[in-house]
């Protein structure tokens, strides 16, 4: 198993290259998944989207973070002030971190958790305190009630995620992302090397309905669903704290694309048993390898947005208890057996 | 000291100032947050510790999940912001009593199994934590899991019982949908007010 | 504005200061307060300056009751200021979407007054005319329809449909969205060349378009699950309150005043009324898209029928209806609208009243709403097809 | 009872148009790159023609909102071998379109034709003050105003402007020659009333239609009869 190139002597400058890549990132993966969103969503719509900021209004996004910058911050007179000045802050720096135990090709990834896939499940759920805590502290009844339905979303879509999860874990026989790409590379289904998504369908498909829903994203955007509660939690934000929250909602498609990406799609293997170059041109393959299948995952995410109307609260939560978590109970039950048969 | 127990020290005092900031902040809402800290630093000792998998646990399962349980609890039914006057007057003696009375019990109790005992720091890592928690001690995790299932459906069973309030019934979406070409039929038409039914009461968290 | 229950009994135990959230508890259950919320008069959810104060008990709403006025410009009491042929400037803007309709149902209470038989191709360019702007209408609260329950596409495509319409509307009328082509006694001028070749085409391709509504929205399982069921009006309660239209038919109620009281030549062509029976919001979007064809189709045959002639009589320099009154009553877009006039033979009319559909569907809305949940508010307010403008005037 | 969740048809058939949508081309109109082709009766600004203005004072009189400001003031024509006249000399006209409605009343009532309408639409200002149109700002829209557009098949031109081009022409011809004896008003569409296929109209009568409804039939059936004729000559020549 390769090691992480950030596993650098003085330990100080290993950390702080370590922080730094986490955050640039961040950022450009939520930059390039937020364009993407934009001129997907623009043409399935039948119009083009941005198209001054530079070429193609590829600069759009960050002339749209300079603009944020210079407006006025505002905090409600009601509002908790210290609650809601730090919410932004806990919605963002989760996915920061989880950033940190995603492999992004051969050897780029930041740290190699034993527990990888488990650490970053439970931090991308700690997401959901900054949306409670928005929602609490804006002394708004619509980001409360936005607040509300996220937590009462969040309850209910971390079990299939997670269940969803498991299953895969179960089949690689490791917790750690790099481990399960490893494990995927080695798959084979009756001789046919294979990506676990193929066998493991029910399992990308618990996992991707789940993902959108601890998103909040549509059709399970109903703690935000602009034409009810005008933005849920985010409805008293303005400036930067408003673009924070816009950055986690990107980077959050970005890191569950991701971690999809990793266990049912193969990683930054093109496919399994195709093996990379050594060196560096093996890692820039895996990373371009790895991008593109979390573009085409984010690209997915964005159809279904263009696509279908957000489900009421009542369904969401049903369609989660009585399909989903069963579903994924019988999914891991499933793959226990055939994993021990086989 | 080394790093580890500079670490350990410093989550423990986070942890502990943020557990009584808990207890004596006026505001059940950032009683909650300060839970989330404390909660934190607990794992952060665990991840000293040495237990990366507990920690994580930790932090999917109290952070992640009974804090937002907790804090939806407290959105329903402390909605407005602000302090929560009193609340309960029985006053702060019994509650710090019976505080310190399991504080001082967990340290006795502790003390006495390992008294000065010095734990090496290793490193767990899961599938170890994985033999011992199904090999090993296969009978009481599986026990446990057992009562905690029979216990979640018993709340479930309590919350189906109860009747009251909740969303209209859903629409029966087999129900045939009305054909273009139909002619107006007056006995379908709905009911001005249906009636919920319990059946089709949602059973959520 | 709180219509909060008084306390009655059982333990009530305290609250903060500030705090409107107490805990009650009776008959060994927690009673729970409602909350009080304003959607509105700023929401995107009631298109434009409604506003509704709800409680809400959870989720589901106990009581609702709709606020407007927020957009009154007082039309009624400027028409009696106005001279016949600045009224119809006038009435395009109420309705902002049903411009052509409203002007049409004027001129018709003017003419109705004088007596005075309008040139037969007038008329057949009113119908299509009319019925181009009911599309128009229709396809504005499709778009949002879907809009409101989150899906945002149909909007768009709605509004690329609505600019090609009003593309080629604009080169017989030269206005996009108030029109201000009909005069007492005619139109204001013949049609341009090549404008009915466009109007067949559009005709042609608006039929292809609602298809691809039909595909994108009516089979969806979410959106069907959003609607079915959803704010079921009975047809005797919308009789009852006086609703009209679409929202009307989708309870299976056919009345529609191009059948029952044809007015311009709506009696020489085939009117389809499009009617569904369950009432809910589900039905009500069926009826528009259905609305649509019906449309169409009567916008083929005027394309068939259209005949030669002048658009316009000979009128007076100004126009002055005799003493007395009359009352007309328009299919438009929305439901009926009514059109009484009083003159006492001067140059402007003495009183003018309208009914407006908004106002009547509207009045629909606390019984619609309350018992339902708030997210079903946004499918009951968006297809309980209402212009604040109209409700306001 | 069953969730409306099993992804369906209905799903994927939405999810096909959105893909089919992607990957047709944009409707986008790329506005300040590329204008719009406004039809000529396109209510964008309003042109003054000075010339023919009469300061009549009727546009500012019929304005819903009088945003139209005349001033004018009275000029002593001397005439040889005559009395002098007076005349009205138009001071000032001005729009003011932060006020106008568009509703086109103005151009509407003008006995003189000295407003049109003319479709350009970007004057927008960064002050409010900048929206009225003095007469020199609108005498110079009137660069911008389109010929009016031909009129659908069917349809008759108003009396008056059909009486201009009948005399511009017998002018014409005047002058020409008085030898050829052409014959008048080409353009003109024969029936002026409505005409209905009265064989048509008797055989439906006698089937029992009614006489609104067979009167129609019988008139669509005239009309696109006449049609097919026309189109007919029109192929001859």
């Amino acid at each position: 198993m390769a090691t992480s190139v950030f596993a650098l002597e003085p330990l100080w400058l290993a950390l702080l290259l370590q922080a730094l890549a986490a955050l640039l990132l961040f950022l450009i993966g939520a930059v390039v998944v937020g364009y993407l969103e934009h001129k997907v969503l623009a043409h399935m719509q039948d119009r083009l989207g941005p198209m001054e900021a530079i070429w193609h209004g590829i600069g759009q996004l960050p002339a749209d973070g300079l603009k944020f910058l210079q407006k006025e911050d505002i905090i409600p007179t009601a509002a908790d002030r210290w609650v809601f000045a730090l919410a932004p802050a806990v919605a963002v720096v989760p996915g920061v971190v989880v950033i940190a135990v995603l492999p992004f090709g051969p050897g780029l990834w930041l740290t190699d958790l034993d527990a990888g896939i488990f650490f970053a499940l439970a931090a991308s759920g700690v997401t959901v305190l900054g949306t409670l805590m928005a929602g609490w502290s804006s002394a708004n009844k619509f980001s409360l009630m936005g607040g509300l339905r996220g937590a009462a979303q969040l309850i209910s879509y971390e079990l299939p995620l997670v269940l969803a999860a498991a299953a895969i874990v179960i089949q690689a026989g490791t917790l750690s992302l790099p481990g399960i790409v490893e494990a995927q590379h080695g798959f084979t289904l009756f001789g046919v090397p294979m990506i676990y998504g193929i066998p493991h369908i029910i399992g990308l498909g618990l996992f991707f309905v789940a993902a959108l829903a601890e998103l909040s994203r549509p059709p399970f955007d109903m703690p935000i669903a602009d034409s009810e509660l005008i933005a849920g939690h985010m409805t008293e934000y303005t400036g930067m704290r408003y673009a924070f929250f816009m950055l986690s909602e990107y980077a959050g498609m970005v890191i569950l694309s991701a971690l999809a990406t990793v266990l049912f799609l193969g990683g930054w293997y093109p496919w399994p048993g195709v093996g990379l170059p050594e060196g560096a041109a093996g890692m820039v393959l895996g990373f371009v390898i790895t991008f593109a299948k979390i573009l085409v995952l984010s690209a997915i995410m964005v159809w279904l947005r263009a696509t279908f109307p957000r489900m009421r609260e009542d369904q969401l939560q049903r369609l989660s208890w009585s399909v989903l978590i069963p579903l994924g109970l019988l999914n891991i039950v499933l793959v226990a057996t055939a994993k021990v048969w086989f | 000291m080394s790093v580890p127990e500079v670490v350990m020290l410093a989550t423990g005092v986070v942890g502990g100032a943020a557990a009584l900031l808990v207890v004596t902040s006026r505001n059940v809402v950032h009683s909650a947050l300060y839970l989330v800290v404390a909660l934190l630093a607990v794992a952060g000792v665990f991840l000293v510790l040495g237990a990366e998998f507990v920690a994580w646990a930790q932090v999917l399962v109290y952070v992640g999940a009974v804090v937002v349980l907790l804090l939806f609890g407290l959105m329903l039914t402390r909605a407005p912001i602000g302090p929560t006057g009193q609340g309960n007057e029985l006053g702060k003696a019994m509650p710090l009593a019976v505080a310190l009375a399991v504080f001082a019990g967990l340290v006795a109790l502790i003390v006495t199994s390992y008294g000065g005992e010095v734990i090496a720091l290793e490193h767990v890592p899961p599938a170890a934590l994985g033999e011992v928690l199904y090999v090993a001690w296969a009978l009481p995790f599986m026990t446990l899991g057992f009562l905690l299932t029979l216990a979640l459906i018993g709340a479930v069973v309590i919350a189906r019982r109860e009747e009251g309030e909740g969303p209209l019934p859903e629409p029966d979406p087999d129900e045939p949908e009305a054909a273009e070409a139909s002619p107006p039929d007056s006995s379908s038409w709905p009911q001005r007010q249906p009636e919920p039914t319990p059946d089709e009461r949602e059973v959520s968290a | 504005m709180s219509e909060t229950l008084p306390h009655e009994g059982g333990v009530i135990l305290p609250g903060g200061p500030g705090e409107a959230m107490s805990v009650e508890i009776r008959d060994g259950g927690l009673v729970t307060q409602e909350m009080n919320l304003n959607i509105g008069p700023q929401h995107p959810a009631t298109h434009g300056v409604l506003r509704v104060v709800i409680d809400l008990d959870g989720e589901v709403i106990v009581r609702a009751r709709p606020v407007i006025g927020y957009m009154h410009r007082g039309f009624e009491k400027l028409a009696e200021a106005r001279d016949y042929r600045q009224i119809i400037a006038l009435v395009n803007r109420h309705d902002w979407l049903s411009a052509f309709c409203n002007e049409l149902g004027v001129a018709l209470a003017v003419e109705r007054l004088m007596e005075l038989e309008v040139p037969e191709r007038a008329q057949w360019i009113r119908v299509l005319m009319s019925e181009w702007n009911r599309i128009l209408n229709h396809l504005m609260f499709i778009g949002s329809f879907g809009l409101e329950l989150g899906a945002i596409t149909p909007v768009f495509f709605s509004f690329r449909e609505r600019e090609d319409i009003q593309s080629f509307l604009e080169s017989a009328t030269g206005g996009r969205l108030h029109f201000t082509y009909t005069r007492v006694g005619g139109l204001k001028e013949d049609l341009p060349a090549g404008f009915l070749d466009a109007s067949r085409q559009m005709a042609a391709t608006m039929r292809s378009r609602n298809d691809e509504y039909r595909q994108l929205l009516l089979g969806n399982e979410i959106f069907q699950a959003r609607t079915k069921g959803v704010g079921a009006l009975a047809p005797d309660v919308a009789v009852d309150y006086g609703v009209t239209g679409p929202t009307l038919h989708a309870t299976g109620v056919a009345e529609d005043v191009r059948l029952s009281e044809p007015y311009c030549v709506y009696d020489e062509l085939d009117v389809k009324v499009p009617v569904r029976t369950n009432g809910d919001s589900y039905d009500r979007f069926v009826v528009l898209l259905d609305r649509i064809d019906a449309s169409l189709d009567l916008i083929e045959q005027v394309h068939e029928g259209l005949p030669a002639g002048p658009v316009n009589r000979k009128m007076p320099k100004t126009v002055k209806a005799p003493e007395g009154a009359t009352y007309v009553r328009t299919e438009n877009p929305l439901g009926q609208g009514g059109y009484y006039l009083v003159s006492d033979g001067g140059k402007t009319p003495w009183r003018m009243r309208m009914r407006t559909p908004s106002f009547s569907n509207i009045q629909m809305v606390p019984e619609l709403l309350e018992g339902s949940l708030l997210s079903d508010m946004i499918a009951i307010l968006g297809s309980v097809y209402f212009v604040v403008g109209d409700v306001d005037r | 009872m069953a969730a409306p969740s099993l992804p369906g048809s209905g799903l994927l058939k939405g999810l096909g148009l959105t893909f089919k949508t992607m990957l047709s081309p944009a409707t986008t109109a790329q506005y300040p790159h590329v204008k719009p082709e406004l039809p000529p009766r396109t209510r964008g600004v309003i042109a003054l023609m000075e010339e023919n203005c009469t300061v009549c004072m009727l546009c500012a009189k019929e304005c819903p909102d009088w945003c139209i400001y005349i001033d004018s003031s009275k000029e002593t024509v001397p005439v040889e071998g005559g009395r002098t006249r007076t005349r009205n000399v138009l001071d000032r006209f001005a729009i003011d379109f932060a006020l106008c409605m568009y509703c086109g009343i103005c151009v509407e009532v003008c006995p003189f034709d000295a407003l049109f309408w003319s479709p350009e639409f970007e004057y927008a200002e960064y002050d409010i003050r900048e929206l009225t149109h003095e007469k020199e700002r609108l005498r110079e829209w009137m660069d911008t105003v389109p010929p009016p557009p031909p009129l659908e098949e069917g349809a008759v031109p108003p009396a008056e402007i059909e009486a201009g081009i009948a005399a511009a022409r017998k002018e014409a011809e005047e002058a020409v020659a008085k030898a050829k004896a052409a014959a008048e008003g080409g353009g003109e569409p024969e029936a002026e009333g409505p005409q209905i296929d009265e064989e048509l109209f008797a055989r439906l009568v006698a089937e029992g239609t009614p006489e609104r409804a067979a009167r129609a039939k019988a008139k669509a059936a005239f009309v696109k009869a006449q049609k097919r004729r026309e189109r007919e000559q029109g192929g001859d020549q």
